[in-house]
């Protein structure tokens, strides 16, 4: 259970950064973060122990494997993650050649 | 940069895309597949771009290909999908091609078929996501 | 295993924090490498070799559009002024913080711990999976054809991002 | 019939693949191609619900059918609800798509407009077909993304600056949405939503269910913008080009927030007494302090923003009223109408919310100003405009004989009979409250003696987009027929009863 415990911790850290940095770059890494854990709780979700990687080999014969949708499940989310991160990216250079900053305190709108 | 750079990074690129490709078609007998073999494909071509830089002009060129190249991949995936549902069987996504033997190369049926274009998509998609950064750049520092 | 895993999921949180309190965003940006990376090992710690695939390439990725963005840019965070309404803040966040935490303790004793999982809707994709879809790789046998659907959304996200990020960065927003 | 069901995602994504490709070759191709596909996609809604009746129809994609009562690929459900659903996101969208037709001619870029456009019908209607967990978060993740790109699509400060709120918001939902999925994988190791519930109705863990669907609420109602969670709602959508307003607040928030919840709770999840509370609370607090966030406001769209949050409170407090009611058991016929009313209501507030946007666009389009002030005795120089939306204020306020008077009434009706008579009253006195803003809305707007502005120069908007407006008061009128016993029998009933007997959902796709 202590790998899922710490998993949760950098998901926690990653909600912190969420709430309380100010920076627009800092943001994203956050949401990477919080991200990341997620991935490696699913993983740690489908694993069994002594299990092989959910490859089959050759010869056939009836072995334990690893549970492949979970993985599945996770290839697709870090596909997605890459989507958001590169969406955040570009609002968050158009909002500097805007405004000479990432801080969103200078940015009008976004106080708070 | 430097000619070293050029020409090492030259060198590289061809070698990248070469296993890029591999990653791709043995997407369903070994680790990887569609998705890493695109990243894998998009990285070489983002090697090149950082090595030899480009003026937006022509960079806006590349762009316009590469996003009309992944929008053709993934008609011709969606297309494969609904192939089998215009042909009677009523079924998207039915794997309608012969499975062949397991572990040859061309085996699996269609699965080969949707991690050429699902490859071809994503390198197409990642480039045109960089190349459109890029040429933000250089277009707004003027 | 879990020892090992919770190596370097420790290395990972220095990381993460590092991450968010560096002054420098460029460290920040290579600081969230160090998680990233973390998290390759871990994925094939856990026999998971096709993500670990996919995700040093976009890792990669990501770190070189991210560079690119910090890179000609001010790198310098301002200060966080800390006065009253900042120390209540943070009080009410370590209440919350602490809360969700023990709440997940609760929420996961009933669940089965690492390594005993069973499998009710995956069963299928193992069992006699190749004989189904002829793919030897079981991931992908599940990703292009039990569960192609989500792929295809997956493609289509991608696809989405791409052209989001070539409409928020043209030129000029009205004619 | 059921053939047709993959095609409400496959046809949208490959005219958004078109209109990409081929919009840079042929002039005006765009402009022909997303009206027509989102006319196509409303006549076979239309079909599937003429011919659905009270069945619900399962879709198993890839022909992967389950044995023995595990389902085995990705299951698409087409019932009552969903059919519904899939009517009024069509419906509003192919208006709004016909609006910009105009209206976006003032932007560069108008193909991406069109092709992003398609995207996200295509991902809310295959939220709403999905009856598969992880599926209806990738279909979510397709439709949102599509609209943090929409809202953006001016590139001024303020729009940039509103989709950058709207997308940290909206991937921290995303991320909340993730982890119950990958906890509700852990418990029940299936992501089906009727083998889900199969699952927890064999027993489940307390203290387990109540954090995932605690995490589940706050995911989606981030999306759906319920009181706390609002945060973004007011910036994103204000700042919106109009049309894309009218998509967000007419069917984006309840596709992807309101549907959602109401699937998940009560197709899923076995009610609990808590979740009801909770969810019933959250709905009373949006409905009230949503209004007196809106009367403060003179930015025109800000203030139909936060009418949103206060009427989407009203659907929310009907379905946690419904679940309370069916929960105790001894009178189903007041859960039925809260939760009818909670249905009509939704399907009203798309119409007149999405025509409320188109105004609030054609008044933006001629004065370049979102401002109250500086409007001012329009009701000459633009009489459909003012006209339409004096209908849709007056309905939104819940004046007879409009839409919006009957659903409210059904709502308020249902609380006195299931005996909540604080909601009921919460109810009348927020209805009030919106008929104060709206009354100053018309008022600044349109009778006021002419401000700064040189009216005299407006003209009214050009053809297309009064055609829209006039279209949408029409439906603000004929809805109200819904209030009908016989009428809503045959439209509403099958959506109420696919949702009050969650086994029929079940045993169509678990007992194929």
């Amino acid at each position: 259970m202590i790998v899922y415990i710490l998993c949760f911790i950098l998901f926690l850290v990653g909600l912190y950064g969420v709430i309380t940095r100010r920076n627009l770059i800092k943001i994203a890494i956050s949401l990477s973060i919080m991200e990341f854990s997620i991935f490696l709780i699913l993983v740690l979700i489908g694993y069994i122990e002594n299990g092989l990687a959910p490859i089959v080999d050759a010869s056939g014969s009836a072995q334990i494997y690893v549970d492949p949708l979970p993985q599945a499940m996770v290839l697709t989310a870090i596909v997605i993650g890459l989507a958001t991160t590169a969406m955040l990216m570009a609002i968050a250079i158009r909002l500097y050649r805007k405004y000479k900053t990432f801080d969103i305190r200078e940015i009008k709108n976004l106080r708070g | 940069m430097s000619t070293i750079v050029k020409k090492v990074s030259q060198l590289m690129a061809g070698l990248i895309f070469m296993y890029g490709i591999y990653i791709i078609l043995h997407g369903h007998l070994t680790p990887g597949g569609g998705f890493a073999g695109g990243a894998i494909l998009a990285g070489a071509f983002i090697l090149l771009i950082l090595a030899f830089g480009s003026s937006a002009l022509k960079l806006k060129k590349e762009v316009s290909g590469s996003s009309n190249t992944e929008s053709l991949a993934i008609l011709v995936v969606v297309v494969l999908a609904l192939m089998a549902l215009l042909l009677g069987s009523k079924i998207f996504f039915f794997n309608y091609l012969p499975k062949g033997e397991a572990g040859a190369l061309l085996s699996a049926g269609v699965i080969p078929l949707y991690n050429i274009f699902i490859g071809i998509e994503v390198a197409g998609a990642i480039l045109t996501i960089f190349l459109a950064l890029v040429i933000f750049k250089e277009e707004s520092s003027k | 295993m879990e020892l090992s895993i919770s190596i370097i999921l420790g290395f990972m949180i220095i990381g993460a924090i590092y991450a968010l309190h560096a002054k420098d965003l460029l460290s920040a940006v290579i600081a969230m490498g160090i998680v990233g990376y973390g998290l390759v090992i871990c994925f094939l710690l856990l026999k998971a070799p096709d993500l670990a695939i996919v995700q040093i390439v976009v890792e990669t990725i990501t770190l070189v559009i991210m560079v690119a963005v910090v890179l000609d840019s001010t790198r310098e965070e301002l200060e966080v002024p800390f006065d009253r309404r900042s120390l209540l803040n943070r009080i009410a966040g370590f209440i919350i913080f602490a809360g969700l935490f023990y709440f997940f303790l609760l929420a996961i004793q009933s669940l089965d711990p690492l390594g005993m999982h069973t499998m009710r809707m995956a069963d299928p994709y193992v069992h006699g999976a190749v004989e189904h879809t002829g793919s030897v790789n079981l991931v992908t046998g599940v990703l292009f054809d039990f569960r192609a659907y989500d792929t295809l959304g997956e493609a289509v996200i991608l696809y989405t991002a791409a052209l989001g990020v070539l409409t928020l960065l043209r030129m000029k927003g009205k004619k | 019939m059921e053939a047709l069901i993959p095609l409400f995602v496959a046809i949208p994504l490959i005219a958004a693949f078109l209109i990409v490709v081929f919009g840079k070759l042929f002039k005006g191709f765009h402009r022909f191609l997303a009206p027509l596909t989102l006319l196509i996609l409303l006549c076979m809604a239309v079909f599937e619900f003429t011919g659905l009746g009270e069945n619900s129809i399962p879709y198993a994609m890839g022909g992967w059918i389950g044995k023995e009562g595990l389902p085995l690929g990705i299951y698409l459900v087409l019932d009552g609800f969903s059919v519904l659903m899939l009517c009024i996101i069509n419906l509003i969208g192919l208006i709004a798509l016909f609006y910009s037709l105009s209206y976006i001619a003032k932007y560069t870029a108008e193909n991406n407009y069109y092709a992003l456009f398609c995207l996200i019908i295509a991902g809310m209607n295959g939220v709403v077909l999905s009856g598969d967990l992880f599926n209806l978060f990738v279909f979510l993740e397709v439709s949102v993304i599509s609209s943090y790109a929409l809202v953006a699509f001016g590139v001024g400060k303020t729009e940039l600056e509103a989709s950058f709120k709207y997308q940290v918001l909206g991937g921290l939902a995303s991320m909340l949405i993730l982890l119950a999925i990958g906890l509700i994988y852990w418990q029940t190791k299936t992501l089906n939503i009727a083998d889900i519930r199969k699952v927890f109705e064999g027993g489940y863990s307390a203290s387990f269910y109540l954090f995932v669907q605690v995490l589940l609420i706050a995911g989606f109602g981030l999306k759906a913008a319920i009181i706390p969670f609002h945060a973004w709602l007011p910036d994103a959508h204000s700042s919106a080009p109009s049309p894309i307003s009218a998509m967000l607040s007419g069917v984006l928030i309840k596709a992807v927030g309101i549907y959602v919840l109401i699937r998940l709770f009560f197709n899923m999840f076995v009610f609990s007494q808590e979740i009801a509370l909770v969810l019933t609370t959250l709905g009373a607090i949006s409905m009230v302090v949503g209004s007196l966030l809106a009367i403060v406001q003179w930015d025109l769209k800000r203030l139909l923003a936060y009418s949103s949050i206060s009427q989407v409170g009203y659907v929310v407090m009907a379905m946690g009223m419904g679940i309370l009611l069916l929960l105790r058991g001894n009178n189903e016929a007041a859960a039925i109408l809260a939760i009818g009313g909670a249905l009509y209501h939704m399907i009203n507030h798309a119409v007149f919310k999405g025509l409320l946007f188109l105004n609030a666009g054609s008044l933006e389009h001629r004065l370049d100003t979102r401002n109250l002030r500086e409007m001012g005795g329009l009701s000459k120089a633009m009489p459909i405009t003012s006209t339409t939306s004096f209908m849709a204020s007056m309905s939104i306020s819940g004046l007879p004989p409009f839409n919006g008077f009957f659903s409210k009434l059904i709502i308020i009706i249902a609380a006195i009979n299931g005996r909540f008579y604080l909601l009921a009253t919460l109810a009348v006195i927020v209805s009030i409250i919106t008929l104060a803003y709206f009354l100053k809305f018309q008022r600044y707007a349109f009778y006021n003696k002419a401000a700064e502005t040189a009216t005299q120069k407006i003209k009214e908007v050009p053809f297309p987009m009064s055609f829209s407006m006039i279209f949408l008061a029409a439906l603000c009128l004929a809805l109200s027929l819904l209030a009908i016993p016989s009428v809503s029998e045959t439209i509403l009933s099958p959506a109420i009863d696919a949702l009050i007997q969650p086994e029929i959902y079940s045993t169509t796709i678990l007992g194929l």
